[in-house]
């Protein structure tokens, strides 16, 4: 067991022990009414579990650069599909 | 060098005919996954822009359906899915130590918390059913709102139903990794494969994350 | 009645849609020529075997490339301006517009002229020289009321109104379509726009053969107001009951409990009649049960005839 | 594309056989891995279901000879429209260039031995085939009649035919697409051979990146609304139903966000080809190598986001509108910066005038009208006329039809040597050429006439006044039938009678020219070292060369 490995290990369950964290962040949060902003906050606690998730879990950082342009064309199209069609919904008055 | 070269050269997997090494192998493995979950990405992404239409034009609709959800089942659900999610890595992590038994065992673990994750979500939609709130087939809400409490119903047992579903297929999937594995001589000879899975099943458990706050803690405070 | 190679321009809008339509043309026969003569040319003089200057070859321009993407980029904006202001015509209804209820129903058109009450199936009366606004609804599927010769075509939504106005300038029938596709006989459901001149149109809508003047819409849905229960909590008066008074609720803007103010128009109405919990007036309860699936289009309509006719009358004392 | 070999690296067996004659059991063919084999399984299988939608297409035709319904009645002619769209678009247009030709070149033409992922191509294959065989019980066990936009609440509500078995066979072959764009993006990122940069790489191979992207980006969405109107079906409510307070407006932007960069997914190939096609028969480089290579990203890049323009009658907000209309606008002009680069790369070349290249040109001529009259289409004021009227369907036939499948037989005959060995008939294969170039413009050319004049799409029965252009339509289909079914005679008997081709028939630069025809089952015996751009083409040399041949045979006589 390399001071490599163990630290490897130790990462794992940090971050592990982060996002649980988050999962009553994320409820606690919700209890507050924060009014419109309640749905944004929500989303940010979201995202930044799965950005540890992707980071430590997904080892996206020593994939190829490749994948990282794909998991941003992923999320650019559905922001592309989300905000052309809530154009539409938004000016519908 | 990504981890596939450090393992040690026997135990390291094998290179098809149309590679040059391990490394390139490996790299269009990772590479093929990541494509493949940009197109699950988009394919969620369907029902997210439906969810996001409807809970903009009834927002009060919505608030109200979502205090028929059991918030702490919610809860339970995405912590399990997070240690699903830490045995999974873990597993992986001893599949390159070429570490069986250990890797194994993870595995096992990994698609028994999955199968608890189900197993609650059985439990909540047979809970749904009897409250009458599965829309067309059995809907007994009523009162004003109900029509557009049906729509965000629609949307929770698409959403959750097609989530389950990958889960079903992760679970099997990664049972059978588990049964591969244990009659494998040098585990990390999977190490590729092994990766792949984790990274779907990684997916699978973002996915949640995300439906967890949008579906069930609309309405906590009201 | 347009013959095989003409098609009428029975409104002001089809001349200035076919004035677009030939620049357009003019445009495409211009680009079109210039590079099938540019590849002709080509051929001819540089065909294997003929004798042709063919040294040091060119394979990149960038000041080539550069114009020959603003110039269409340039061209292709005046088509959008030129376009888009056509288009906003279409929708920018003139206010003294006559307006007629259309309802498309699985392949037949039922128009309702509100204030005359005269109800027609497949075949539309308009005097001509008048701006004539048409709110439309399904009662099923998708349709879509389309009119060659009047260059307009707006599909026709279920669950909502969509509207399109047009002003006849040559009488005469015009064909009318439905063109989104609705099921087996979408290709039945066709009728005829019938232009009159003005007096015309006012012996047709008023002497019906029975002489009897028809119930007019506003009438109609005056009966269906009490009938369905409206009365027992809107006040005609316009004191507040337990929901708010109508009486010249028609185009006021109105403060909804979600602090949102906006205009009751015909969509307003016709939410607030079917669904109403989604559009609760400010300082009332949610209490009114939906008519979704109990009241048709039809009486909808005359139900918002009514209203709007409650605004003239009462002089809107909210 | 001047090529060193490098030194061995496998075993060097005797004189290769080729990926055809290897093993000629059915079982072989069935199981392959070879990219090469799963390319003709595909070319055999979306033939046979391009004459199937051919066949509902000329019913179609033969009804809409006469005004009245007669041939056939009302329920069985949106059926026979439903399944012409249907298997002509997700069946045959969508899939042909990239699952016949990018499968057979795409590792031919960067110098590996096979895709990313072998298996995962025949999976691609088979599930393509599950689709077809789902979506044809379908239609043959009573049809589905939504047309193939499958538009709600018609399709989800109203519609009794079988619309949840189609919307699952189409579901299925969307997963063929998506197999096959994952594979090509990581063979052409992972997979190039030594030398051969992003910028070295043939045209033809950036088309079929761009398309592979437009399958990654787009596919999964029109496979989550066929769900989605699956579920509403089933479930008799759903985010499409009206009555439930649902939008069957969001179904066109769900439908419409992958649709119309599926129409790009079918022209960006075919550009692809005539790319190649081009530069080979004028003997010279491409021009404008970086901005054809760019404009084949921008396209898939902006092809999403102008699905608008299907919707500016549809109910959709005048302002939306107003974005679509300029958006759409601005797709146009990397499709005309193509156009003027291939026309200027006919300059100061060399141009044979053989088959391949007669189709490029009528190509370009077809695309021309077809890309000209979208701009027609994204005007506001001119698509409120004439959408969903006949000149729409002349505009996208001359796109789908007179662009795309023009260019695919432009490929089919150019490197139908080097997949088969053998070499076609030129004399048949010029005449079936220009047979259907004049079949084609008689059948759709009319169409924008009497679209213009008003005559709606999908109509049963029409106005009388609109018989004249229906019938010139419809005699142009039977010449474009006859035109269709010339190449698959000729090119079917080259197989056993025509004269044994050589490595590099026409002279090109391509690395699929330098290995024999047809290739060996692993492609190069030495991975080759690419050290220069593609197209080293000499018009000058060429015409020598021309000139010499000229004079042997002259001494021959």
């Amino acid at each position: 067991m390399t001071n490599r490995n163990a630290a490897e290990l130790r990462t794992y369950l940090l971050v592990f022990v982060a996002l649980l964290a988050l999962v009553g962040a994320t409820v606690g949060v919700a209890l507050i009414d924060l009014g419109p902003f309640g749905p944004i906050v929500a989303l940010l606690i979201a995202g930044v579990k799965a950005g540890l998730i992707m980071v430590f879990f997904m080892h996206i950082r020593k994939t190829t650069k490749v994948a990282w342009i794909f998991v941003a064309l992923g999320l650019l199209w559905l922001f592309i599909m989300l905000s052309l069609t809530m154009a539409d919904y938004l000016t519908r008055g | 060098m990504s981890d596939v070269s450090q393992i040690a050269a026997e135990a390291r997997p094998i290179v098809a005919h149309h590679f040059d090494d391990v490394e390139q192998q490996h790299e269009a493995n990772t590479l093929g996954m990541w494509v493949f979950l940009t197109t699950e990405v988009l394919f969620f992404g369907g029902t997210f822009l439906g969810y996001l239409v409807f809970r903009s034009l009834y927002t009060h609709a919505f608030a109200e359906a979502s205090r028929h959800l059991n918030v702490p089942l919610g809860t339970a659900n995405t912590a399990l899915l997070l240690c699903s999610s830490l045995a999974m890595v873990l597993a992986v992590y001893f599949v390159r130590q070429d570490r069986k038994r250990t890797a194994v065992v993870l595995l096992l673990l990994t698609a028994a918390l999955g199968a608890a994750f189900l197993g609650i979500k059985a439990v909540e939609w047979i809970t749904d059913w009897h409250e009458g709130l599965v829309p067309g087939l059995n809907w007994l809400v009523v009162g004003p709102n109900a029509k557009h409490e049906e729509l965000f119903f629609v949307l929770y047992f698409t959403m959750t139903g097609l989530h389950a579903i990958h889960m079903i297929i992760g679970i099997a999937v990664v049972g059978i990794a588990a049964l591969v594995l244990a009659r494998q001589q040098h585990v990390a000879r999977r190490f590729t494969n092994i990766e792949m899975i984790g990274l779907y099943w990684h997916f699978v458990d973002i996915v949640w994350v995300f439906l967890f706050p949008l579906l069930y803690l609309i309405n906590l405070h009201g | 009645m347009n013959t095989q190679w003409t098609l009428d321009q029975a409104t002001p809008h089809a001349g200035r849609v076919d004035a677009l339509f030939l620049f357009l043309v003019a445009i495409s026969v211009l680009v079109s020529l210039g590079v099938v003569t540019m590849v002709t040319f080509f051929i001819l003089k540089y065909r294997r075997g003929k004798e042709a200057d063919r040294t040091n070859p060119v394979d990149t321009h960038h000041k080539l490339e550069l114009t020959w993407t603003i110039i269409p980029l340039i061209i292709f904006l005046g088509m959008f301006v030129w376009a888009g202001r056509l288009y906003f015509q279409m929708y920018d209804v003139p206010a003294d517009a006559m307006e007629i209820y259309v309802l498309g129903k699985q392949w037949m058109w039922k128009f309702q002229h509100p204030d005359t009450g005269q109800l027609e199936v497949n075949d539309l009366h308009v005097p001509v020289n008048r701006p004539i606004k048409l709110t439309m609804t399904s009662e099923d599927v998708i349709h879509s009321l389309y009119v060659p010769a009047f260059r307009i075509k707006t599909d026709v939504v279920p669950g909502r109104y969509t509207t399109v106005w047009f002003e006849a300038s040559e009488t005469g029938n015009y064909h009318l379509f439905c063109a989104e596709y609705c099921g087996t006989s979408h290709s039945g459901m066709i009728g005829q726009v019938i232009v009159m001149p003005e007096d015309e149109y006012l012996a047709w809508a008023g002497g019906s053969p029975t002489g009897s003047q028809p119930a007019s819409a506003a009438q109609a849905g005056e009966q269906l107001f009490s009938k369905v229960g409206c009365i027992a909590c809107h006040k005609l008066d316009g004191t507040p009951g337990v929901g708010p008074s109508l009486a010249g609720v028609f185009g006021r803007p109105v403060k909804l409990t979600n602090g949102e103010t906006v205009t009751a128009d015909e969509a307003y109405l016709r939410q607030s009649i079917l669904e109403p919990a989604t559009q609760v007036v400010e300082g009332y309860q949610p209490v009114m049960p939906p008519y979704q699936g109990q009241l048709t289009e039809d009486q909808v309509l005359q139900l918002i005839a009514y209203i709007k006719s409650l605004g003239a009358e009462q002089g809107g004392t909210q | 594309m001047s090529v060193t070999t490098v030194p061995p690296r496998g075993a060097v067996g005797p004189a290769p056989k080729n990926y055809v004659n290897v093993n000629s059991s059915i079982k072989s063919w069935l199981l392959t891995t070879d990219h090469k084999r799963v390319a003709i399984l595909y070319l055999i299988s979306a033939t046979f279901l391009f004459f199937l939608g051919g066949i509902a297409a000329g019913l179609v035709r033969a009804e809409l000879v006469t005004p009245a319904g007669d041939l056939v009645s009302a329920e069985t002619y949106n059926k026979l429209f439903t399944m012409h769209g249907v298997l002509m678009v997700f069946f045959f247009l969508i899939p042909i260039v990239p699952a016949v030709l990018g499968n057979f070149l795409i590792p031919l033409m960067i110098g590996a031995r096979d895709l990313a992922f072998p298996r995962l191509n025949l999976a691609s294959w088979y599930v393509y085939m599950t689709g077809a065989v789902v979506t044809l019980i379908a239609i043959f066990t009573g049809g589905v009649d939504t047309g193939w936009t499958f538009y709600t609440p018609f399709s989800s509500v109203y519609s009794n035919s079988a619309v949840i078995m189609t919307a699952i066979g189409v579901l299925i072959v969307g997963f063929s697409s998506i197999f096959t764009g994952l594979n090509f993006i990581v063979t052409i990122h992972k997979m190039r051979a030594p030398g051969l940069t992003w910028f070295r790489l043939p045209l033809f191979v950036w088309a079929m990146y761009a398309t592979s992207l437009i399958i990654i980006l787009g596919t999964p969405v029109v496979a989550i609304t066929l769900v989605l109107v699956a579920i509403e079906r089933l479930l008799g409510v759903g985010i499409f139903n009206p009555v439930v307070g649902g939008d069957p407006l969001l179904f066109q932007h769900l439908f419409w966000f992958y649709s119309h960069p599926a129409v790009y997914l079918t022209i960006l190939p075919a550009m692809g080809i005539i790319s190649e096609l081009v530069t080979c028969f004028s003997r010279k480089r491409i021009f404008g190598y970086k901005y054809i290579a760019m404009s084949s990203l921008a396209i898939a890049a902006y092809g999403f986001l102008v699905w608008g323009h299907h919707m500016f009658v549809s109910g959709q907000s005048v302002y939306a509108s107003m974005v679509f209309s300029l958006l759409s606008f601005m797709v146009a002009v990397p499709s005309a910066i193509k156009v003027f680069n291939w026309t200027a790369t006919l300059h100061k070349g060399s141009i044979w005038l053989a088959t391949p290249m007669l189709y490029a040109l009528g190509f370009l001529g077809l695309f021309l009208i077809g890309g000209l009259t979208g701009l027609f289409l994204a005007s506001l004021a001119i698509d409120v006329h004439v959408h969903d009227t006949y000149f729409i369907v002349a505009h996208f036939h001359y796109i789908m039809v007179g662009a795309v499948v023009l260019a695919f037989l432009g490929g089919l005959h150019f490197w139908w040597p080097k997949i088969t060995g053998r070499m076609y008939s030129e004399k048949w294969a010029r005449l079936s050429a220009v047979v259907i170039f004049l079949g084609f413009n008689l059948t759709f050319f009319p169409q924008f006439i009497v679209g213009y004049l008003g005559m709606p799409r999908r109509y049963h029965a029409y106005a009388p006044e609109f018989q004249f252009w229906n019938i010139l339509s419809s005699l142009g289909s039977v010449v474009l039938a006859v035109g269709y079914f010339l190449p698959l005679i000729y090119l079917l008997i080259s197989l056993r009678t025509g004269k044994r081709a050589p490595a590099n028939p026409w002279g090109a630069t391509g690395l699929e020219w330098q290995i024999p025809s047809p290739p060996p089952t692993y492609n190069f015996r030495e991975t080759p070292v690419v050290t220069g751009p593609p197209y080293n083409y000499s018009a000058v040399a060429a015409e020598e060369a021309y000139r010499e041949a000229r004079k042997q045979e002259g001494q021959r006589e």
